[in-house]
């Protein structure tokens, strides 16, 4: 898909207002970006982005890819399959960049909103009267959807959190977030590190109920990335900063509607038609993906979950993160956009 | 019906057709149980998750899953993962039917050929679709031609062992007439070789078609936007039971649609059987 | 030999119904067969010959008309067949097989391994007990079928064409040896065969049938005396005449059915 | 050699002898053939990898796999990854097989049950086992007899459906000759129905075996902390390319190791063939 | 009929060589055939009957010694082989099986459809030309063999007891028909067979072979005239007396080669 980009000499970031953008002109012929998805909410900047228009007022056409989870767009980023994905930190990616797989993390993709964690720790009613404080945790079993992943990372936190060592809880591993609501539900599990939509639904269907908060523990912690193929970010420059400035466009708007409560219906509207989650009722109950508006990230705490897993074994090479991390873009784009007025 | 000394006799052809007409109605009886066992199984599962047997958030009710099938259908959306399916079903099919033919019957004929490939087969067979995703989007990109190619990796196994089996079972006597009637090389692998190897390779092809099904879910779990295996594996992840149960019962339907046909078509293909 | 009617059989007729075609095999058979005769049965294929076996044997139900069998013993099966050498079963070795019928009734271990064995010495399979049928040769899988079936000790042998798919040579060294344990047991046989020659040679009375529905039209009592060899049967002229006789019969028969 | 003529003569004997030892010559490189084979693909695969026709982040070069064989091999770990999934193979294959025999034959025997059952295993079978996992969760737990149930659930259907087919291909004489022999319902079953049906049973069964091993990358995605699969699947994720391939190749072994396995047990078991 | 020599066969020997044990098949066999003439070869089971036959027929190699076929013609093929019933091709219809050989000769459209119809209609089998043989009965198949060889116009044919497999009243009605293709066509044949009374009634000539090594031991002309019938045969003494040197010569030999 690469071949059919704009020119890449001369970066065109002329701000004219007559433009159809209100910024950027538009690219002079149609390109096409292909967005690896896995039909997660924290797609909502490129979801919006695209029914609102802001990308074809750049004259970009995007495309979603389904995939089944972040992981497995890595080989598909790197070789150029697509331009854009969605990363959740994990040890593979990190592995994957340290094994010469070229990506950029570019911009914010989720993070826990404090007191309102999209992805957290739920119990099952069958620990309700058990799990009262974090230190109950001891000798329960506890589902975590990866290893060497943000997920065992805020797992480890909430066990230092809670004064545990891995000892004392048993570790599950549950390959995805749909099985553990069997599993809690009939007591092969006592809790588990379970995601939005899925906490909703689950607690609506009486499977378990919210353990505390993430951000207890864990209050910035980065847990999914924008990514970008290094031949989109370096060799197309002008459909990078276009394409980046849309997006945030769009985390504006998902903004102005979950925490500011502006146009919620068009957005909730919007959401229904993109990800798995059908039910507009549910939309408004569940926690939603916190998204920077300016695209900024906990980029501390990106590294100090390398460390980690670093530590544990899990990453064999290392990752120069000045290499791997480019924020220029983005940067760019907000300066071109303006700060958001939080 | 008596005849001169008294005795009761029975018209023979009577008796016979009496029995043939039981006959028939117990042949009829047993094409109804057919029919009647899977509505017995989509009651009895209605019966338990109604009553709590089944846990009804797991398993809703067949009624509620055809509520859903409906409300797809109508809104198009089952239409377009249904036929995005089928195709790559079907070229995947081919894909790999046609090359496991290929190379079967090269097998099957040529000593040195088999030898040197069959270990590779061997090799490669067990190796789980799962496993090969990566490997397949990293040859063949995210496009539907990889999810085409998923689908024929796995139909290919069966046909190539089953073509390669075809050949070697072929009786040694008519290898024995095509020599003797002075058959050229071509006119031996078109009129013997490969009709011969036919029927075993028709076995394998029906294989292929089970697996070929069976690996849609898997084939469109990465990199697809829609297909059957997409609505499922999505549904799933989204918990929306109904829409899952709606995906598995259109790949149990045409499971069940594709052997018939497979069978059919065999007919067609192998009168002489 | 005594006068005894073994085997009676009244007025018996098979119809095959079917939707649109039915086919009378045989028609109003009657037939009786002393106590320890040797009654080959000759007619045209497809004239319900094998039809007949199959109801004595009680693998088919006749339309009508009845049959019975003389039971000397409680302790005897009514009859055992000798099937063709498909009928030997394959995952069964030579002993095995022959032991069939005997193990099918729960007889003691020990009075099967004797009965067996025996047998298997008549028909010269004892070196070969342990091995499975797939590595004999067709005639001595035919020899495992009539162990089998002497072995079983019943009233009545019934045997469909044993000796059809043997090579002459075979087939004459079988026949030999069928009569040579028949003429010790003195069973009373039923046996179907095609060919004439094998008729004369092994028994007491030729049954002539018609092409379908097959009814029974000829009877002919073979005159030489037992034992008899194959050089008598052919230089004797009167089995010369019998031989014309008989084929010209089966020819006219043949000619009939198929015009 | 000359004959009184002085024509040269051959012994025929020393002819065929050469013919012979000929003959033997080439059959000894066929199964050299078979030998190579592997061995030549590993080598272009290295030599692909090393000069950068594959892409090694990918394909990392077999001496690389092979030396984190023997760092995994050292440690420890990769034979309880290796006892685990056999484990979990041979009691799910058991747990598929012994119930697809046992209702097979009892398909076969009553066409009542066959008619019955049948549709049901038809429906059934397309269903892909992925899509089974969250059902099997609900049913089985996350335990290892989760993994055992998934694999024993893909086993079932090609061994009920070759037992079926094993039963309904029973040579018809040899049901007549139970029955003239007077074979008891137990006695029919376990000499004639069983034995009988033992060589399609026994192809399904291989079969059977082929899928355990494809299944168990699925089996062990969820749940499990050990196991072939589990490594394959971990890996993957982590992008530890070299120890999935180890996996892969692990499980490739082992599949060329049960077939071989199965082929002698099967020669074992009906030496009749 | 003239006296040049068609097959002409000089001391041919095959051994079957294997690591631990060779058999030695025929032995210094030397054999000439007339044109036009019809030779049958008898022998005990495993005397290598079937080994020399393949061996003309080029599906074997000699281990020494050789064999000519005079050719009449360049577009003649030299041999053709009637095989057994199983060598009738399922997957082709009577038509096409008859036609095999023409087709694989490639020649004209045309002639192959002639050539076919009309051995179709000698061995009686037009109206079944569209079928499949698994339709068709074991003699019915056997005649889609012999119109295959012969509608393939070759310098001698080849048969290798084209009729064992059939019951007596089909295999003489094969008989009469393949004497009649052949009086036709004056085809120089060589036949085996087990049966003494099929070769006495279909052959100029009989070769007699000894249990392995298959040597030549005895060669014994047929007197009877042609046209021949089945009840001349059993009415002859003379054939009668044949009959009985042979099956004594066989008997001899199977007794021998069990010993
Ligand atoms: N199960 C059946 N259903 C329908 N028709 C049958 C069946 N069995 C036999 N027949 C018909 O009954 C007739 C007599 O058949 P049968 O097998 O008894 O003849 P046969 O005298 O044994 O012939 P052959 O000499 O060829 O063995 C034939 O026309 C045959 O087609
Ligand atoms: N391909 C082979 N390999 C080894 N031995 C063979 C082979 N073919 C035939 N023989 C042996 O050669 C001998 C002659 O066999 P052949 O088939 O020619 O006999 P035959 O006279 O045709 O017997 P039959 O009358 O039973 O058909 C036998 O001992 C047989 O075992
Ligand atoms: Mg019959
Ligand atoms: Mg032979």
């Amino acid at each position: 898909s690469s071949k059919e980009k704009g020119s890449t000499d001369a970066i065109d970031d002329d701000v004219n207002t007559n433009n159809p953008s209100g910024d950027l002109a538009p690219l002079e012929k149609k390109v096409k970006v292909i967005i690896a998805e896995d039909g997660a909410a924290s797609g909502a900047g490129f979801y919006i982005a695209k029914e609102k228009g802001y990308f074809e007022d750049y004259n970009i056409e995007v495309e979603f890819a389904q995939f089944a989870n972040s992981d497995e767009m890595l080989p598909a980023l790197a070789s150029g399959e697509v331009d854009i994905a969605g990363g959740v930190s994990t040890a593979s990616f990190f592995n994957a960049i340290a094994q010469g797989i070229d990506v950029k993390i570019i911009a914010d993709k989720g993070h826990n909103v404090p007191g309102k964690s999209y992805f957290t720790f739920v119990i099952g009613n069958h620990m309700q009267d058990v799990i009262k404080e974090y230190k109950d945790f001891k000798g329960k079993r506890i589902a975590i959807s990866s290893k060497n992943s943000i997920d065992e990372y805020i797992y480890l936190e909430m066990l230092k959190h809670a004064g545990l060592t891995q000892d004392d809880v048993e570790f599950v591993l549950l390959g995805d977030f749909g099985s553990m609501l069997g599993a809690i539900e009939n007591g092969s599990i006592d809790a588990a590190l379970q995601i939005e939509p899925l906490i909703t639904q689950g607690i609506e269907n009486g499977f378990h109920t919210r353990f505390g908060d993430a951000t207890d523990y864990a209050p910035e912690s980065q847990i999914a990335l924008v990514l970008g193929s290094p031949q989109f970010m370096n060799d197309e420059k002008n459909v990078s900063l276009r394409f980046m400035a849309a997006y945030l466009k769009g985390v504006r708007d998902y903004n102005d509607a979950f925490i500011k409560g502006e146009g919620k219906d068009e957005i909730i509207d919007i959401m229904t038609k993109h990800t798995a989650l059908k039910d507009p009722a549910l939309w408004e109950k569940v926690f939603v993906t916190g998204l920077d508006p300016d695209g900024k990230m906990f980029l501390d705490d990106v590294v100090k979950q390398y460390d980690a897993y670093k530590a544990n074994g899990a990453i064999s090479g290392d990752v120069d993160f000045d290499k791997a991390v480019d924020t220029s873009t983005t940067e760019k784009a907000v300066e071109i956009l303006g700060a958001y007025e939080r | 019906m008596r005849d001169e000394k008294g005795n009761v006799r029975f018209d023979p052809y009577e008796t016979e057709q009496q029995e043939w007409k039981k006959q028939q109605v117990k042949e009829r009886s047993k094409q109804l149980l057919t029919i009647i066992s899977p509505v017995l199984l989509l009651l009895l599962w209605e019966i338990c998750s109604r009553t709590g047997i089944l846990d009804i958030r797991f398993f809703p009710p067949p009624s509620a899953i055809i509520t859903t099938f409906f409300e797809l259908a109508t809104n198009g959306l089952l239409w377009t993962h249904v036929s995005v399916s089928l195709y790559r079903i079907a070229a995947g099919f081919l894909l790999g039917v046609i090359p496991g033919v290929v190379i079967g019957l090269l097998m099957g004929l040529y000593a040195p050929i088999r030898h040197f490939i069959s270990p590779i087969v061997m090799a490669l067979m067990p190796i789980p679709t799962l496993a090969l995703l990566p490997i397949i989007i990293i040859f063949f990109g995210i496009g539907d031609f990889s999810k085409v190619v998923t689908i024929a990796g796995s139909v290919f196994f069966p046909v190539v062992i089953n073509t390669v089996a075809g050949v070697l079972n072929i009786e040694k006597v008519h290898l024995d007439v095509a020599k003797n009637y002075g058959a050229s090389p071509k006119d031996f692998f078109f009129k013997i070789a490969f009709p011969g190897a036919l029927p075993v390779m028709l076995e394998g092809i029906q294989m292929g078609q089970a697996i070929a099904l069976l690996t849609i879910v898997a084939a469109e779990m990465m990199g697809a936007t829609s297909g059957i295996g997409y609505l499922i594996w999505t549904s799933y992840k989204a918990f929306m039971l109904k829409e899952m149960f709606v995906g598995l019962i259109l790949i149990s339907f045409f499971g069940f649609l594709f052997s018939l046909f497979l069978r059919g078509l065999q007919k067609k293909i192998v009168p002489w059987r | 030999m005594s006068n005894d009617v073994k085997i009676s059989i009244e007025d018996l007729t098979k119809v095959f119904y079917k939707k649109n075609n039915s086919v009378t095999a045989i028609k109003n058979v009657s037939l009786e067969v002393e106590e320890g005769e040797f009654v080959c049965l000759v007619g045209p294929s497809g004239c319900g010959k094998t039809t007949l076996l199959r109801i004595l044997a009680g693998l088919e139900h006749p339309s009508s008309g009845q049959f019975t069998i003389a039971a000397d013993s409680d302790f005897r099966p009514l009859q055992s067949m000798v099937f063709q050498e498909k009928g030997v079963i394959p995952w069964l070795t030579v002993e095995e097989n022959v032991a069939f019928g005997l193990n099918m009734r729960h007889l003691p271990k020990e009075f099967i391994r004797k009965q067996t064995n025996n047998y298997l010495k008549k028909v010269g399979l004892s070196n070969f007990s342990k091995l499975y049928p797939k590595e004999l040769s067709g005639g001595m899988k035919q020899r495992i079928s009539i162990a089998r079936a002497f072995a079983n000790d019943p009233e009545i042998l019934l045997m469909d064409e044993p000796f059809a798919a043997l090579d002459e040579q075979n087939k004459f060294i079988l026949q030999e040896e069928l009569l040579s344990i028949w003429s010790e047991t003195k069973k009373t046989v039923l046996f179907i065969t095609h060919s004439i020659d094998e008729a004369l040679l092994l028994s007491d009375r030729i049954i002539l049938m018609s092409a379908h529905p097959g009814e029974i039209v000829k009877e002919i009592k073979v005159p030489i005396p037992r034992p008899r060899t194959m050089e008598q049967v052919r230089a004797n002229t009167e089995m010369a005449e019998q031989f014309i006789a008989i084929w010209n019969h089966l020819q006219k028969e043949v000619q009939r059915s198929r015009g």
